[in-house]
Order: C-alpha cells, then structure tokens, then sequence
C-alpha cells in the first residue's frame, strides 16, 4: 500500500512529460540546449526512472524529502513548521464531527419518521450540498467581517480556529449523521433486538448494550475516510482563511511547480492516512469479536 | 393469444415523484437549471465576458444605485453577473455530467471484469483503487492539474478518470452477490455464455445502483470543478464558471456582496437538488445495495 | 425393471475447494466437499441423494452439470466423459441436462419476464425459428399447470409455488433426459409442496425423465425416488433402492437419520425408540480419520478409526460403507 | 388442568403503505399447566404474531393490538404498560426464535447476555449470575460450560447456539416457554437432539411449552394438543392423537394427506391454491376458496368454532367426518 503511494507521489513528476521543462516552464529562452541538459544533470534527470525513484525513496524513509525550489531549504523542515497547524484543524474537526454526528444520528433512527428525523435530514442534504469553499466565504462575510465576532485568517487562539473549524466539518457531521442513522435503523431491526427485548430488559439497556455498540462498528470506518476528506479540505480551508498548514503550503507548491516539495506534501498526506487506516483496521478488531478472533 | 401480448404495468416512477414533495420540487428545479444551460445564448443579452468599466460593481436591482440592465448587478470590471451564472451552469453541468459518464463507464467496466471473473485481475485493479482512495482526492487532481494544466477538457478527464472507484466497488460487490444466485447458476446451466450472463442478467440487476451513485457523482463533481476552478486550476482563464466568480468575488468580499453569495447559491441549489434527487432514487431503487 | 440402460454414471467424483488465505492467496487447506464417490442413474428412473446440510449433496449436483468442474473422477454421459471438456465444449451437452433450484427467489431473475426467462434456453441452443418461440413458452407453461397469460408478467407478482413451476418449465425448455432437482420443495409452504412433487412425478411419466432428487428428507426422498444413496460428510454411506433403504437401513447413520426424522403420527411417534445423535457434524475441512462417521457413531469400533470403510456390495443392488458389515460379503 | 394462558378475540393488524394486513383475527386459545400446546401453521397463517403480541414483541407501528385479551395467571398482558410488561418477559415468560444465528448479539459474550435477564429481574449479582448461567448451559448439554460462556455466539455451532438460546431463555426459570419454530434452520439429527432436550427440560422444570412450527411430524412427536391456524385464525384444536387421528376441518385433513405417504406412487392429495393475504376484513371462511367442500354460506360468513366434545373444536361448519 506505501510502496503504492510512494510510486504515484514520484509520478507527479512525469505526469506532464519531462519535468526538467516543467520546471523550467517550457523551453525558456536564452537557454541553450547544453544550459538544459546541464540543469537536468544537476537535477539528476537523465539518470534510469527507476535509479530516480529508489534513490528519492530511499533518502524518503530516511526523512529527507530533498530541497524546496521555492523556500531554498529542506523540505522537511518546511513541512516540520506547517504539519502541527493541520493536525490541529482536522484532529478538532473530527472530533467534533464525531461528538455532533453521533448523537444526531441515533437520534433520528430512534425516533425514525418524526420531527427530529425530517429535521436531521435536511440538516444534512444542506450540510452535504453546500461547497465548503462558499460556507467559508459566507461565514468570513457575515461573522468575521459584518459582526466582527471573530478574526477573518490567521492563526492564534482558539477563536481563530471557529470559523475554519466550521467549514472544514460541516460535510463529514452531515454524512456521519446519515451514516450513523442507517446503521442503527439496521441495528435495531436485527433479530437480536428482538431477543434483548425478550428477556424484559429495559428500552435504553437494549439501545446502549446492544444495538449502539453493534451501530458504531461500520461507523470506525468511517473515521477512516473522514481523514481523508478532512485532509484534502484543508487545502481549501487553509486558503480561504490563510492558515499556515499543510493544505496551503501543497497549494502554493503545486502552483509554483515546486515538485519536490509537491512530492513531500502528497507523500506525508497520503501516509497518514494510510496509518490512520490501519489504526481503524485495529480499532475494528478491537470492537468486533468476530474480527478479532478470526 | 392477443390476451398474452396485454403488457404488464411497470412500475409507477411517476407516482412515487409526486408523492415526494421535495423530490419533485427538486426535479423541477433541476429542470429550469438545465433549461438556462441549454439555451444560455438565447436567454442573455450580454456577453458574459464584455468588459465594462463603467458599470463595475453594480449591485442587484432591488439596492441602490442598480441598473435594470444588469439583474443581478456586476463585477469588478463590469460584466453582467447574470449573464455569466447563465453561462455558468453550463459550464458546471457539462463537467458533472461528462466526467460522470466517463468514470461511470470506466468504474462500471472494471467492476464487472473483477466481480464477475475475479483472480489476479481483480488483485490488481481493487489495489489500484485502494492507492487512489488513500489520496485525499482533491490533492489528486491539484497535482494532475499543475502538472497538465488547466482547461475544460482536462478538468473533465481528470474528474472522470479519477471518479471510478465508487462504481467499481459498489458493481463489483453487487456483480459477486448476483454471481452466487441461482439464476445465474441456471444460465450456465442452459448454456449460456459469458457475455450473454453479463448483459442479460448482471447488467439489468446493477443499473439501480449505478444510477443512484451516478446521481451524487454528478454533485460532487460539480462541486469538484468549482472548488478547482475556485483554487484557480479549473477550466481557463476566459470562461465564466461559478467557482472562478467565487473566487473573483472573494477580493471584494466585504464591498460586494453579491460577487460571493449569488454563484454560491447557484451551485448550492444545483448540488442540493440532485442530492435530493439521489435520495429520492436511491429509496425507489433499493434501500440498501447503495451507501453514500 | 424395463429401464437398465445406464444414463449418467459418476465414479471415483471429488470435489474439493480450496481454502485461501492472506496477502498471496496461498491455499491453506481444502473443503472436502465431495471425497470419491460413485454411483449409476438409470433412465426414467429417480435417484435420491439424502443427506444433512453440509454433507455435499448439493456439490455433487454442480459437479455433474460441470457448474463447479470436479477436482477429479468422472462423469459419463452415455459414455462421454463430461469432467474432461471445456466449458465452451460442454454447452452442447447442457441441452441434456438441466436442474430445478431450492430457492424459488434467487432462481428467477427478478428483471426478466416469465416469458423472457422460459425462452431463454431456447434462444441460447437456437432451438426454434422466433415466431414460434412464444406459443413453445405457452405450451411449456401449461405442461407445468400455469396459465399462459401470465407470460408476461415478473417473478415478484408470483408465490413460492409458482415460481417453482417457472424454473422446472424452463428446465424443460430444451427437451432434456436428465434433471438434477436440488432441493426443489424445501423452501415450500407444506400445503404447496405436494402440488409440485405432484406435478415433477407426472411430468417423470409423461416425458420419460431422469431425476436426480437430492433433499435432506428421507421420507420424502422414499416418497419420489426408485432408488436412494444417502451421503455423510463428502461421501456415500448406504446405497440401495428406496424400499430397501426405508424399510431396513443398514448403516448406522442411515439408521439414526431415519430415526431421527419425526412422523406425523402421534401414536407411532410417543412409542418408538428413537436413535439420537450426539455431538454434530464435523468439519469438512478437517474430517475424522478413517470412517467419517465414527465420531457420532454409535457403534464405532477401533478399526473404524483407522481404516475408511469401502462402499461394499452386500447383494442385490444394496451397498453400504461401514465396518460392521465386512463379513457379511460371504454369508 | 388450571389454564396459564389464555387469549381471547385477538386480532392484529399490519398498517403498510398500500393496505392493512389482517394478520391474526379473533384467535382464542390457552395455554395448560406443565403441558406443551403446538401451534401449526404456513408462513402468514399468524402463528408467530399471535405469541409475540401476547409479549409486546409486534413492533407498533406497523402493527396494531386491535383488540383481545390474554390472561397469564389472572393478569391481562395486553393491558400491561410496556413497563409492567416488562416483568413477564424473559422471567415468567422465556422466548427463543428461529434462527439462532442471527438471535445472538454478535459482539456480546454468549454468557454476557445469559445473566441479563437474570441482573435485571432477580437482582442477582454478577459472580452468581455466571455461576448460574454456567449451570444452565450444564443441563441443556453443553460440554465444558465454564469455559465456554466466555465464548463468542459465532463459536459455537448452529446446534450448540440453539442449546445456548434455550439455555438463556430458561435463565429465570420460566412458567411459560414460547418456541418459535427454534428447529426450522437446523438438521434432522440436530432437531432431534432440541426436541429431546425441551422435553427433558419441561419435565425438570415443571414449565409449559408453546412451540409453534409448520411441521405436523415435528408436533407429532411433542405436543399433548395441537392448534391448527390457518388464515390468521385458529381453524381446529385438539388433543394431539384425535387431531391426528380425526382431523375435522378440511384444511387439516388436507395438511395431513398431503405428506409423503409410506405408500410410494400414489399421488399425494395436493391442497389446491394459494395461502391467502388478507387484505381486508375476512368476510366467510378463509379456507372456503380451496376447500372442495366449499358452500355458497362459507364465502359469505365466517363459522363460528364447534365443540365436537372430548377437548376437540372445528372451524367448520360443515362437520365434516
């Protein structure tokens, strides 16, 4: 799966050809053909793909992602400076969506058909439809600049994270929600619902013992391809309201055509996601005996 | 014998719609949207990329100092507002739909080879979507795009090459449980061949969900051409798109309202529509072969 | 007994599947569904194959129609060995063979009309010219009690019964000799289930079919079948007619499975000894050594742990696989 | 014989989108002491609704309680709050369903959720109630009990699941054991070790049997008397050898001819027709439209049950011999 990743961040760079001219932006003029090809030298181009490849993984695993064009230092160091800002933003993000989405969700399928699911419904068909980039904008617009509650960018105190926060979970509370919804209408009409309620016990013992747990289990899962979207957000999030993370930083290298830094950037993202995936592998042996002992 | 042809009532789709207040007012929504989209040249009167500096910033008709020339007032350097979101929702609905017919025929594809014959080849394929799935999508495309370019073209390649794996899961899952019924066993049985089994007995039983997939898909690719066109790696310079008026907007976003609120109402509306749509459908189809 | 040709005749049949695991796929055992066995289907008569769920019954079916190929053995049709040709060679031969499913729900494709799904075999095997397809599909619909009109109408608006009738009138469709019926009433309401055993009885008669019954029920398959072979764990136990088996059961397990099986008779039922199992079935991932059934057998000796009992003729057309009747060959 | 249960006028309702299902019409049966009642029924004759109403186990909606009553012990249990109701399940009344695969919650300890009901009604404390469920899972044969209640419901056999199933619904040493085909899903040689084992249990445990089942043979062998339902109604009751014997309403007689005979070749005398959907209120007898001894009056009202005496009722009004 790394090995995977890795090979698709190194890809980045042929995408378009040959990436001694990508860099370069075309062939510019005033350069010889000798000039090019010494850049490429330099920049160790015209060595085998495959020599290319083992030697940036290798210095890779090593920690040493190569030097940015841009910032004229190592990679990551830069990345060193931005990573914790992000982590922040979306590790917030996600535990909010969690401690949202969950109990609205369980919510709605308990009380499937009445108010409160038509209600949580909606919230979500709008929490899912509205681009994030405009509810971003939008609350810039009317709570930061027309009300002045809360810085516009920026990093700081917490009341700079409010409206970041916001945008960045506003899509993943209302797909938990949904999530969590039909998980547990599923749940519940599983015959072993019926069981609980035949020994007598009482209605909340049968939710929280035996439909809530069994609920949860597809929903670890989710937290898996939450980080993922939580992740790629940021890069918009960031923009928007110039928070120094990782997202941002990706953005201003791929449009400086800072491809070392590019490869760093989508390396590092796409790693942690893998591991986060792996920890929910094993959260879901931890919850599910039939996993666990399997 | 003239009793036999006596066609059996198919199912009532257009009862279930008008049962479902929200469905159908979201279809006629998404009617209109697509009505302004086709006929954009004959509903405006201006050109949505005519410069005009002495008309920048109009707001709306209704507030002060607008000019019942331009509707929904204009931007920074003077163009018709509404002109351009007309011209807009093509853009937007052209890259959803074209993007989403080329992943759906990739995904579509590759989910019946995998499901139907399984080994190696479905080893390979569903690894390569695990490797795509543990891409933040939209960094995907960033990159893609850096490197390529921008361009409607390969802001539509991009979205629909990118855009298989949800079908191919979802055929595949769908392909391997109907390869276990019995009806399929019975085809073999009579003799049928592979491909006969694949088209007149997989492909009718897997249409459902690809519809209802197809139907979010478009969403969030409209969703996904403006958040490019919005971070400036969208669809080229000249061509008026929402998220490139987003984006524009965002400059002025505390002196003109309107450059920000009004294509994010439109796309709003737009994905909000086939969303509610795809709720509808997915209900109709089957509850349960498709999660989001 | 008119009928001795031999239609269809299985030797030596196993069928084993491979259990994989991990990242490479590596094979880490085997399911010994069906482990080596033999037995003849006569023309125009019925064999039953009876057995518990797990006991490869099923298995055997697939495998003769070559829907799951064997791992080996053979499968001669009239002399032709079916095992050794490729699917592409083996559909010709499908026109001979055909088989009924238990689940009346999973057998019909729920998107394809009742007239769709009985013409399919015909339009595969291009059997007749299209004008003549739909009043074949009436006449075959009203070989199987059905009503014509209905040709045109989806699985979901029929019962469990009727959908049953669609799949045998397809299975008909091609004219074949040999039916395999796996389970074909089981998932049947029981006021249902005498309609369609009826009805697969006098289609037998009418056009001189090959049934191979397979069910779990042994009065039921004593009901249906000339002959009966019952299975345990991949491999057959007691082989004999129908009467034979019924009446005087040899083997221990056909004994306590007969036993086991209630009556609808009270009276009977109070009174009788009744042979109860213990412990359950084994895995036939890792089935016991030597005779499979030594684990609940209530007879088992210390030689049924060593060596398999071989399915042994004990005199006329009667076989049994056990230990306890080795001598009796020469009685 | 004092009565433990005994329903009167019950009727059940299913509200769907496109109708209401007359599931269960005005059933009247009881239930004895210490004696085991089967229930015989097709799929939609109500037998299962009919014992889950009487435990608030019919979720509402769809379903609706219309009317009835139904008296355990001198209490109407369906005039019960969910809360008084609550005292009766699992601990004078115990419950185990079909398919024990899917009866268990996955996740759960099979011992975990045997002391439930055992905390929850006895109040006893966690270190007994394993004790005693542990000697539950002893009697109804479950080798190496003590080690096993740790275990996980997925690792245990269809056959030892049920056992577990019976086990914990026996817990609280119920008066009443409702049974709802717990055989269907389970081999020959396995159903015959379940039948044993409730018959041995009802025996120790002096308690009352409820099993309802479509299988005629399977009550044959352990009911002392048989309701036979057909089209959400109770159509004939009986003590088990005179059902058997001298079935009265045609639709039993027909149930029993058409089993496999021991006589091979002779055709099976098939009941005609489909099981009906009720759809609406019945109007005559249910069975009236695939009884060949059908009169124009039975299309129009429904028979009133007839006492044939000697403990034998008939829903027929033909009295047919």
């Amino acid at each position: 799966m790394i090995i995977g990743v890795t090979i698709v961040a190194f890809g980045v760079n042929f995408l378009a050809g040959d990436p001694t001219l990508v860099i370069l932006g075309g062939e510019p003029r005033g350069m010889t053909r000798e000039d090019i090809d010494d850049f490429r030298h330099e920049m160790g181009f015209d060595r085998p793909v495959i020599v290319q490849y083992l030697d940036w993984l290798g210095s890779a695993v090593q920690g040493d992602f190569g030097t940015s064009y841009r910032y004229r230092e190592s990679n990551t160091a830069v990345i060193r400076d931005r990573l914790p800002n992000t982590l922040k933003l979306a590790g917030v993000s996600l535990i909010l969506s969690l401690i949202i989405a969950i109990p609205l969700g369980v919510l709605a399928a308990i009380k499937k058909g009445t108010f409160w699911d038509r209600f949580s419904l909606v919230i979500a068909l709008i929490g899912q439809s509205v681009p994030s980039f405009w509810l971003g904008l939008m609350l810039i617009m009317i709570v930061a600049v027309k009300f002045g509650l809360v810085p516009v960018s920026g990093t700081g105190g917490i009341e700079y994270m409010i409206l970041p926060v916001i945008t960045l979970t506003s899509f993943s509370i209302a797909r938990n929600m949904r999530m969590v919804r039909s998980s547990m209408l599923e749940v519940l009409g599983e015959d072993y619902i019926r069981t609980a309620k035949s020994k007598g016990l009482k209605n909340s013992v049968v939710l929280r013992r035996h439909a809530l747990r069994n609920a949860l289990i597809p929903v670890v899962t989710l937290i898996g391809l939450d980080m993922g979207a939580l992740l790629g957000g940021t890069i918009i999030t960031e923009t928007i309201f110039a928070w120094p993370g990782m997202g941002w930083l990706t953005l201003q290298a791929i449009q400086g055509k800072d491809l070392p830094l590019v490869q760093a950037c989508v390396t590092l993202m796409a790693t942690i996601f893998v591991l986060i995936n792996l920890i929910v592998d094993f959260a879901y042996s931890v919850l599910d005996p039939r996993v666990r002992l399997s | 014998m003239n009793k036999r042809k006596k066609k059996h009532k198919k199912h009532d789709w257009l009862r279930d719609l008008r049962e479902n207040k929200a469905a159908l007012v979201s279809v006629i929504v998404l009617g209109i949207i697509v009505f302004f989209a086709v006929f954009a040249p004959l509903l405006t009167t201006q050109d949505p990329n005519y410069t005009n500096l002495r008309v920048r910033l109009l707001p709306p008709v209704p507030f002060e100092g607008s000019n019942p020339e331009h509707l929904l007032g204009t931007d920074s350097v003077g163009r018709d507002v509404a002109s351009r979101l007309i011209y807009g929702a093509r853009i937007s609905l052209m890259v959803g739909f074209i993007a989403v017919v080329i992943s759906g025929l990739i995904g579509v594809a590759l989910g019946l080879i995998t499901g139907y014959f399984g080994g190696w080849v479905d080893d390979v394929i569903m690894r390569l979507a695990d490797i795509q799935l543990a891409f933040p999508f939209i960094l995907l495309m960033l990159a893609v795009l850096a490197v390529v370019g921008p361009g409607l073209w390969n802001v539509i390649l991009v979205l629909g090459v990118t855009g298989w794996v949800a079908y191919s899961r979802i055929v595949r899952g769908c392909v391997m449980s109907l390869r276990e019924k019995e009806f399929v066993e019975a085809a073999r049985a009579i003799g049928a061949s592979n491909q006969r089994i694949i088209i007149k007995h997989l492909i009718p039983n897997i249409i459902g969900p690809v519809v209802v997939i197809a139907s979010f898909s478009v969403s969030r690719t409209i969703i996904a051409e403006a958040s490019l066109s919005f971070l400036g790696l969208g669809v080229d310079v000249e061509t008026a798109t929402w998220g490139k008026m987003l984006s524009e907007g965002r400059l002025y976003i505390s002196d003109a309202w309107w450059l920000t609120t009004l294509p994010g109402i439109c796309l709003a509306l737009t994905v909000l529509c086939i969303n509610v749509f795809g709720d509808w459908l997915r209900d109709v189809v089957d509850p349960k072969s498709v999660e989001r | 007994m008119e009928h001795n040709e031999k239609l269809l005749e299985v030797r030596n049949l196993k069928k084993y599947f491979p259990i994989k695991k991990g990242l490479f796929k590596k094979t880490t055992g085997y399911v010994y569904a069906v482990d080596d066995i033999s037995f003849d289907l006569h023309k125009g008569r019925t064999l039953g194959l009876v057995g518990e769920s797990g006991c490869g019954k099923s298995t055997t079916g697939r495998a003769i129609l070559q829907l799951q190929p064997p791992t080996a053995g053979e499968v001669l049709y009239e002399g032709e060995n079916l095992a050794v040709l490729s699917q592409k060679q083996m559909r010709p031969n499908r026109r001979k063979m055909q088989i009924i499913f238990q689940d009346p729900y999973a057998s019909l494709n729920p998107r394809l009309t009742v007239e769709e799904i009985v013409s399919e075999p015909i339009i595969v095997h291009k059997l007749l010219p299209k004008d003549q397809i739909e009043d074949r599909v009436a006449e075959l619909l009203g070989l199987v009690g059905l009503d014509s009109e209905l040709m045109n109408r989806y699985p979901h608006e029929f019962s469990g019964g009727q959908r049953q009738r669609v799949s045998i009138a397809r299975a008909l469709a091609l004219n074949p000799d040999l039916i395999v019926c796996d389970e074909p009433i089981s998932a049947l309401d029981v006021s249902i289930q005498a309609q369609v055993l009826n009805l697969l009885i006098r289609l037998q008669k009418e056009l001189d079919l090959t049934y191979l019954f397979i069910a779990h029920d042994l009065s039921m398959v004593h009901y249906v079948s000339d002959d009966m072979a019952v299975m345990y764990l991949g491999t057959i136990v007691e082989k004999g007619t129908s009467e034979q088996l019924y009446k005087d059961p040899m083997h221990p397990y056909t004994r306590a499975l007969l036993s086991a099986e209630p009556k609808a008779n009270p009276r009977l039922e109070k009174e009788r000894h009744r042979i109860i199992l213990k412990g359950e079935l084994p895995s036939p991932i890792n089935p016991p050594s030597g005779c499979r059934f030594r684990t609940r057998c209530p007879q088992a000796m210390d030689i049924c742990k060593e060596i398999r009992p071989e399915l042994q003729s004990i005199g006329d057309e009667r076989m049994v696989a056990c230990h306890l009747f080795n001598g009796s060959k020469e009685n | 014989m004092s009565k433990l249960l005994e329903i009167k006028n019950l009727e059940v309702h299913f509200n769907t989108r496109d109708a209401t299902i007359y599931a269960v019409n005005n059933v009247n049966l009881h239930v004895n002491e210490c004696e085991t009642l089967g229930i015989v029924g097709e799929s939609g004759s109500g037998k299962s609704v009919t014992m889950m109403s009487i435990l608030g186990l019919v979720p509402t909606p769809p379903g609706e309680i219309k009317k009835g009553t139904a008296f355990f012990k001198g209490t109407d249990l369906l005039s019960l709050s969910p809360r008084q109701l609550r005292k009766f399940q699992g601990n004078r009344i115990g419950m185990i369903f079909q398919d024990p695969m899917t009866s268990f919650n996955p996740v759960l300890s099979i011992g975990r959720q045997m002391i439930e009901a055992l905390e929850w009604h006895k109040h006893v404390g966690r270190a007994e109630a394993y004790e005693r469920a542990a000697h539950m899972l002893d009697l109804v044969g479950i080798p190496n009990a003590s080690q096993r209640i740790r275990e996980f419901p997925h690792q245990f056999s269809g056959g030892m699941r049920q056992r577990a199933m019976i086990a914990m619904a026996l817990i609280c040493e119920p008066e009443l054991l409702i049974a709802d085909e717990p055989t269907t899903a389970l081999d020959v040689t396995i159903q015959a070790q379940i039948v044993e084992l409730v018959l041995e249990l009802q025996e120790k445990l002096k308690m009352s049997v409820v099993w309802i089942t479509h299988d005629l043979a399977v009550v044959a062998r352990l009911a002392e008397r048989v309701s036979v339902m057909y089209g959400g109604k109770v159509i004939e009751q009986a003590d088990v050898l005179d059902l058997y014997e001298h079935p009265n309403h045609p639709y039993t007689q027909g149930l029993l001819a058409s089993l496999p005979s021991e006589n091979r070749g002779t055709e099976l005398k098939a009941i005609q027709g489909l099981p009906p959907i009720l759809k609406e209120e019945p109007k005559g007898c249910t069975f009236a439209k695939r009884c060949s001894y059908a009169k124009p009056e039975c299309f129009l009202t429904v028979p009133e049950m007839q006492d044939l005496g000697n403990n034998h009722f008939s829903c027929c009004r033909l009295g047919v011999k």
